[in-house]
C-alpha cells in the first residue's frame, strides 16, 4: 500500500530492520536499538542513545562541590545513593579528610540496602522481560520495605541525597537499626520463593542457559564491570579491589562463575543479594557512636589536581574523575559510569540469537538507560 | 421459494463473487482472502448437503492449511502490498482458453450424469461409513485413490523440506 | 608492578615520556603522536598487561586538549594515567585505540560528539548523544549555545 | 414443570419452545424466531462470559500476585471490566494511515466470528446443545482454525514490523500446534467411537475417560491442556503477543473496540478449549459417577444440574490455564516449534497407537 508495506516486506537479501525502542517495554528506558533481522534471528544491533540525555557532566562544571553531588542521583536512579557516595568520596579524597567512623557504616549499610533494592527490581524485571509477570510483583514486596527504612531515613524513596562530604547528611532514624533487621529477616524467608518461581523454572532455564554468552576476554577488553563481568569470571569488585567506607571491615565474597551466559549472571546475582544481606547484618549492630559528619567549609575549594574514585554499584563500576583547578567548581568532571560499558558489549553478544534472547540478554545485565545517557 | 432455497444461492453467491473477485483482484495478499470466503462457501455448501464430515475437512485442510501457506509464502515474497503487474495478453489468452475447457469438460459431465431424485441416499454420510470406504477394497472403495494421494502429498512434503534447507546454518558462532 | 619498575620499563619503549607520581595513579604525560606506540606496547607487553582500560575521557585546557587514558592490569594489579596532550585544540586529531580495548569505541565516540576530537581509523566515528545536525562540542570550554539560559 | 424449570436448561428451552408454539404456526416462522433467539442469547451469553473471565483472570492474577486485584468499581470491582469495555468503546478506533484498511478493519470480525461458530456443538447441560452436529470435534477444530487467519490478516495488514513478525510467529505456532490437539482428540474419539459431543458426554455415563482411559488418556489430556493453551495464544506461549518482545505483535495497531475484539476471541477461545476439554475428558455434564460403588452416592451427584457439573470443569480448567500465564515465563520462538514437533507430537503419535490398542482390546472400564 502506497509503497510503505514494501518496507516492511522482508527484502531480497533477507535485510529486515526491526527498530526496537525508543519507546518499547523491555528496553526499560529510551533506548533505541536498531536490529538487523533475518527471520528472528539477530545479525546485528546498533545502539542508539542519547535520548535522555542531560547533560550532567556539563551541568556539574557549573555546581558548587556540595551541589554537583545531588546530580547524580539522576544518573543511575537505582543507586541514587552509591552514585552520591562515589562523588562525596571524591572530595574527601581531595580535601584529604575521611569520614566519620559512624558515617562510614551508615554509608555501607544504605549502599548495600541500595544494592538489595536495586537487584530486588531488576530481579522483578527479568521476569517481566521473560514473560513471567509474577516476580514483579513479589520483589517489589521486599522492595517497598526497603524503600520504606530510606524514606525514614534519609526522607526520600528513589534519590536519597543523603550524602555531604564528609559524612552523612543528618543522623539515622531510631527505627532505623530495628526495621533494617526485620527486613533482612522478611528477605532471608523469601529466598526459596525466588527460586521456586524463577530460578528452578525449567522454561527459565532454556531461556537463559546458553544466551547471550560472554567470555572473560570480551568482558574486559569492553570494559564491562559488575555482576555482568563476574559471571563471565572477571574479578572486579571494587568493593574487594580498592575498599572505600566499611568495606574493609566486613567480610563478603565476590561472587564469580564461568558460566558467561544469562543464567550465570542471574545466578551471580542471586548470590549478591545474600551476600548483601550478610554484610548488612555484619554492620547493622556495630554502628559505632559518634559525629555523623566530619565539619567542612562552608564553600568547598579542591586544591588542584586531578581525583578519581572507583564505588561499586549494582551494575557495575563507577569511576568519578575530577579535575580541579583550584576554584569553587570542578573544572571538569567525568562519570565513567558502569552501564556506558556493559551497553557495548550487547551488540557483541546478542549477535546469532533470537529477538527473545534479545530481551534475556538485555534483562540480565540490567541496564538503567539515564546511566548511560548521563 | 423456501429457505432451503434461499440459503442455497446466498452460499452460492458467497462462492462465486468471492472466486471471482480473488481472480480479479489486484492485491495478492486480498486475493488470498477472498479464495479464502471461497472455499468457505463450498464448505458450506456441503453443510448444506448434510454432508458435515467433508465440510469440516475442507475447512481443515483448504481453510486451515492451504490458504495459510499460501499467506505464508506471500509473506515471503516482496511486495505483496503493491498491484500486481497485469498479465501480459498471451497469458491472459491462454489462460482464458484453458478455462472455457475446463468449464466445458465440466458441463459435459455434468449433462452426462442422469440426476434421479432421492431422498434416502445411498451411504449415509457418517464418518464411520466414509473411514470403511475409504480403506475398502471392493468396488466402492478408495483405498488405492487413497494411498496415492497420500503418497503424492508425503512427496510434496519431502520437496518443501527439501526446498527449506538449500543452505546451511551458520549464522552461530561465528561473531 | 611499583611505579619505578613502571617508569623504567615505560621509559624504554618512549624516552620522550614524562612522569607524575603526586596523584594517586602513576601519571605518564606523552605527546599525541607516540600514543598508539605506547599503547600497544602497555597490551601486549606480558610484564605490562595492561588489559583493562576503565576510564577514557578528555579535558579541555583551553589552549589544548588532554585525552586521559585510564589503565589497569586485572592479572598484575596495576594502574597507570596517560595522558596523550593535543596541541591543535581547533582541529583535534589522535590515533584511536579500540583495536587494543574494544570499550574505546564507545568512549571515543563520546569524546567525539563532546569534544570534537577526531580518531583516526575510527570504524563508526558518528554523534553518539547528540544528533548528526548539532553544531559544536558542548564540552568544549569556548562552546557556547544561545539557547542557554544563563542561572 | 417448575422442577424441571429449576433444574435443567433443557427444560427451559422445551418451555420456550412450547409458549412459543402457542403464538406462532408456521413451522418456518418458528425456526427464524428460535433461531434469533438462540443467536442474541448466545451473544448476550458470550459477552457476559467475557465480562466474567475479564474479572476472574484479574482476580486469579491478582491472587497470584499477592496484591488485591479491581476492588474500587462496584462491589468487590466486579464492574471494573464493564468500565474498561465502555472506556474502549468509546476510545477512537485508530486505523494506521500506510494499513490495507479493508483487511485492517476485517480481521477483528473474523476471529470474533470463528470463536463464535466454534461454540455451537457444546453441551452445555443434559440435552441443551446448539446444534449437536455429528461430527462436532473435527468441527470445532475446523473452525478454530479459521482464526488463524485472522490474526495473520491483521499483523499483516497493519503494516508494522512488530505486527508481522507477530503474525508470522502465530501461523508456525497455531498450525503446528493443532496436529498435537488434533491428535489428543482423535484419542478420546477412538475410545468412544463418535465424533459427537453429545455422544462422547453420553459415552462416560459410567466414568469419565480421564480415569476410564488408563495412563494414554492422561497423557493426551496433558498434551492437549498444553497444546490448546498455545493454539489460544496464551501465556507461556503467547509469542503472538509477546509484549515484551513484539510490544503486543499482531494487535500492535489496533485501538479501542477493534481492539476489544481481539481480547473477546481470546477469552471466547479460552472458554471453548477448557469446554472441549471438560467435555472429552471429565464429561462434560456428566455428573461423577462411581462404577461399583454405593448408589447413594450417585444419586446425590445427579441432584447438583447438569450445568453447573460443566460449567465447574470448564472453569477449572480456565483456572489452570490462567494459572500457567502468571506463572510461567514465556518461551522462545524456537523452543516453541521444538516442544510441538520434538515432544508433543511424537508422543502423541505413539500414544494414539497404544489408545487404539486399548480400544480394539477393549481394556479400557
Amino acid at each position: 500500500m502506497r509503497g510503505l508495506i514494501e518496507e516492511n516486506i522482508i527484502t531480497e537479501d533477507g535485510e529486515f530492520i526491526l527498530n526496537i525502542g525508543p519507546q518499547h517495554p523491555s528496553t526499560h528506558g529510551v533506548l533505541h536499538l536498531k536490529v538487523w533481522l533475518d527471520g528472528e534471528t539477530i545479525k546485528k544491533i546498533e545502539p542508539h542513545i542519547g535520548y535522555i540525555h542531560r547533560s550532567i557532566e556539563k551541568m556539574s562544571e557549573r555546581l558548587s562541590y556540595r551541589n554537583f553531588i545531588f546530580a547524580t542521583s539522576r544518573m543511575d536512579y537505582l543507586a541514587a545513593h552509591i552514585n552520591n557516595e562515589a562523588c562525596a568520596l571524591t572530595i574527601e579524597k581531595a580535601l584529604q579528610i575521611e569520614a566519620t567512623p559512624r558515617a562510614k557504616f551508615v554509608r555501607t549499610i544504605l549502599s548495600e540496602l541500595t544494592r538489595l533494592a536495586s537487584h530486588q527490581l531488576w530481579w522483578g524485571c527479568t521476569g517481566l522481560d521473560l514473560g513471567a509477570v509474577t516476580p514483579f510483583f513479589y520483589a517489589f514486596r521486599e522492595r517497598e520495605a526497603i524503600m520504606a527504612i530510606m524514606e525514614e531515613t534519609c526522607g526520600a524513596r528513589l534519590t536519597q541525597n543523603f550524602m555531604v562530604p564528609g559524612g552523612i547528611m543528618t543522623d539515622i532514624h531510631p527505627n532505623f537499626q530495628q526495621r533494617t533487621k526485620d527486613i533482612l529477616e522478611q528477605i532471608k524467608g523469601k529466598y526459596k520463593e525466588y527460586d521456586d518461581i524463577m530460578s528452578g523454572n525449567v522454561i527459565f532455564e532454556n531461556r537463559t542457559k546458553g544466551v547471550g554468552y560472554l567470555s572473560k576476554e570480551d568482558a574486559i577488553s569492553f570494559g564491562v564491570t559488575g555482576p555482568t563481568a563476574r559471571a563471565s569470571g572477571v574479578s572486579c569488585d571494587i568493593r574487594k579491589w580498592n575498599p572505600y567506607s566499611a568495606y574493609d571491615q566486613v567480610e563478603f565474597d565476590e561472587i564469580l562463575s564461568n558460566g558467561g551466559d544469562c543464567y550465570a549472571r542471574y545466578q551471580v546475582r542471586m548470590k549478591e543479594m545474600r551476600q548483601s544481606v550478610s554484610i548488612i547484618e555484619q554492620l547493622i549492630d556495630n554502628i559505632p557512636e559518634g559525629d555523623f559528619q566530619e565539619k567542612t567549609k562552608m564553600v568547598i575549594k579542591l586544591p588542584k589536581g586531578e581525583y578519581y574514585q572507583r564505588v561499586e554499584t549494582p551494575r557495575g563500576e563507577l569511576g568519578v574523575y575530577l579535575v580541579s583547578d583550584g576554584s569553587a567548581n570542578p573544572y571538569r568532571i567525568k562519570y565513567r559510569s558502569p552501564n556506558f560499558s556493559n551497553l557495548s558489549v550487547l551488540p557483541a553478544i546478542a549477535k546469532g540469537y533470537k529477538i527473545g534472547d534479545l530481551v534475556a540478554i538485555m534483562a540480565t545485565i540490567d541496564l538503567v538507560i539515564p546511566d548511560i545517557d548521563r | 421459494m423456501s429457505a432451503s432455497v434461499i440459503i442455497f444461492y446466498i452460499l452460492s453467491a458467497i462462492v462465486l463473487g468471492s472466486g471471482i473477485l480473488a481472480v480479479t483482484n489486484s492485491k495478492i495478499f486480498r486475493a488470498a482472502v477472498f479464495l479464502l470466503f471461497s472455499l468457505m462457501g463450498v464448505a458450506g455448501l456441503y453443510f448444506y448437503l448434510n454432508n458435515n464430515f467433508i465440510a469440516a475437512v475442507q475447512m481443515v485442510v483448504y481453510v486451515g492449511g492451504i490458504v495459510v501457506l499460501i499467506i505464508f509464502s506471500i509473506f515471503l515474497t516482496q511486495a505483496s502490498g503493491s498491484d500486481m503487474a497485469k498479465p501480459n495478453m498471451g497469458r491472459a489468452f491462454f489462460s482464458a482458453l484453458s478455462v472455457i475447457i475446463g468449464l466445458m469438460f465440466t458441463l459435459l459431465f455434468i449433462g452426462e450424469q442422469k440426476f434421479i431424485s432421492t431422498t434416502n441416499p445411498s451411504i449415509e454420510p457418517e464418518v464411520k461409513n466414509i473411514g470403511r470406504q475409504m480403506l475398502s477394497t471392493t468396488e466402492h472403495g478408495f483405498v488405492l485413490p487413497f494411498e496415492l494421494v497420500s503418497m503424492l502429498l508425503l512427496a510434496a512434503m519431502i520437496g518443501c523440506i527439501v526446498i527449506a534447507i538449500k543452505r546451511p546454518i551458520t549464522h552461530l558462532k561465528e561473531n | 608492578m611499583t611505579n619505578e619498575e613502571l617508569i623504567n620499563k615505560i621509559s624504554s619503549i618512549l624516552p620522550e615520556s614524562t612522569f607524575d607520581e603526586s596523584g594517586e595513579f602513576l601519571e605518564v604525560n606523552i605527546p599525541s603522536s607516540d600514543l598508539l606506540t605506547l599503547l600497544n606496547e602497555l597490551r601486549i607487553n606480558k610484564s605490562l598487561d595492561f588489559d583493562y582500560l576503565f576510564c577514557l575521557t578528555c579535558v579541555d585546557w583551553k589552549e589544548y586538549l588532554v585525552m586521559v587514558y585510564h589503565l589497569l592490569s586485572k592479572e598484575l594489579k596495576h594502574t597507570i594515567v596517560i595522558k596523550a596532550t593535543i596541541l591543535d585544540s581547533m582541529n583535534p586529531e589522535i590515533e584511536t585505540i579500540c583495536n587494543i580495548w574494544r570499550t574505546a569505541e564507545f568512549h571515543e565516540r563520546e569524546v567525539y560528539d563532546l569534544f570534537g576530537v577526531k580518531f583516526i581509523n575510527h570504524p563508526d566515528l558518528r554523534r553518539l548523544f547528540l544528533e548528526e545536525s548539532w553544531i559544536g562540542y558542548p564540552l568544549r570550554k569556548n562552546y557556547t549555545d544561545e539557547n542557554m539560559i544563563e542561572l | 414443570m417448575n422442577t424441571i424449570f429449576l433444574y435443567s436448561l433443557a427444560g427451559l428451552a422445551t418451555l420456550i419452545h412450547n409458549w412459543l408454539g402457542k403464538f406462532i404456526s408456521s413451522e418456518l416462522g418458528l425456526h427464524i424466531l428460535e433461531l434469533a433467539i438462540i443467536g442474541l442469547s448466545l451473544i448476550v451469553f458470550l459477552v457476559l462470559l467475557c465480562f466474567f473471565l475479564g474479572y476472574m483472570e484479574r482476580r486469579v492474577a491478582a491472587f497470584m500476585e499477592i496484591r488485591l486485584g479491581p476492588n474500587r468499581v462496584g462491589p468487590q470491582g466486579t464492574l471494573q471490566i464493564v468500565a474498561d469495555t465502555v472506556k474502549l468503546l468509546f476510545k477512537e478506533g485508530l486505523t494506521p494511515n500506510s494499513s490495507d484498511k479493508f483487511l485492517f478493519n476485517l480481521a477483528p470480525f473474523i476471529m470474533v466470528i470463528a470463536s463464535m461458530m466454534a461454540i455451537a456443538p457444546i453441551a452445555f447441560a443434559k440435552d441443551f446443545q446448539i446444534y449437536d452436529i455429528n461430527i462436532g470435534v473435527l468441527y470445532v477444530s475446523a473452525i478454530s482454525s479459521i482464526s488463524v487467519l485472522g490474526i495473520l490478516m491483521a499483523g499483516w495488514s497493519s503494516n508494522n514490523k512488530y505486527s508481522l513478525l507477530g503474525a508470522m510467529r502465530s501461523g508456525a505456532q497455531i498450525v503446528s500446534y493443532e496436529l498435537s490437539v488434533g491428535l489428543s482428540l482423535i484419542s478420546i474419539v477412538i475410545l468412544s467411537g463418535s465424533l459427537s459431543l453429545g455422544d462422547i458426554v453420553l459415552s462416560q455415563q459410567n466414568g469419565w475417560w480421564l480415569f476410564k482411559g488408563h495412563i494414554p488418556i492422561l497423557i493426551s489430556f496433558v498434551i492437549f491442556i498444553i497444546a490448546s493453551t498455545a493454539e489460544i495464544n496464551r501465556a507461556p506461549f503467547d509469542l503472538a503477543e509477546a509484549d515484551q518482545e513484539l510490544t503486543g505483535g499482531f494487535n500492535t495497531e489496533y485501538s479501542g473496540m477493534k481492539f476489544a475484539m481481539f481480547l473477546l476471541s481470546e477469552y471466547i477461545n479460552l472458554f471453548i478449549v477448557s469446554a472441549i476439554a471438560a467435555t472429552l475428558f471429565l464429561g462434560g455434564w456428566m455428573p461423577f459417577h462411581i462404577g461399583g460403588g454405593p448408589s447413594s452416592f450417585n444419586h446425590i451427584m445427579d441432584l447438583i444440574p447438569s450445568s453447573i457439573w460443566f460449567l465447574g470443569k470448564t472453569f477449572t480448567i480456565i483456572f489452570i490455564i490462567m494459572w500457567f500465564r502468571w506463572t510461567f515465563p514465556r518461551l522462545r520462538v524456537d523452543q516453541l516449534l521444538n516442544l510441538e514437533w520434538k515432544y508433543l507430537l511424537p508422543i502423541s503419535m505413539v500414544n494414539i497407537i497404544i489408545v487404539t490398542l486399548i480400544a480394539i482390546m477393549g481394556w479400557h472400564f
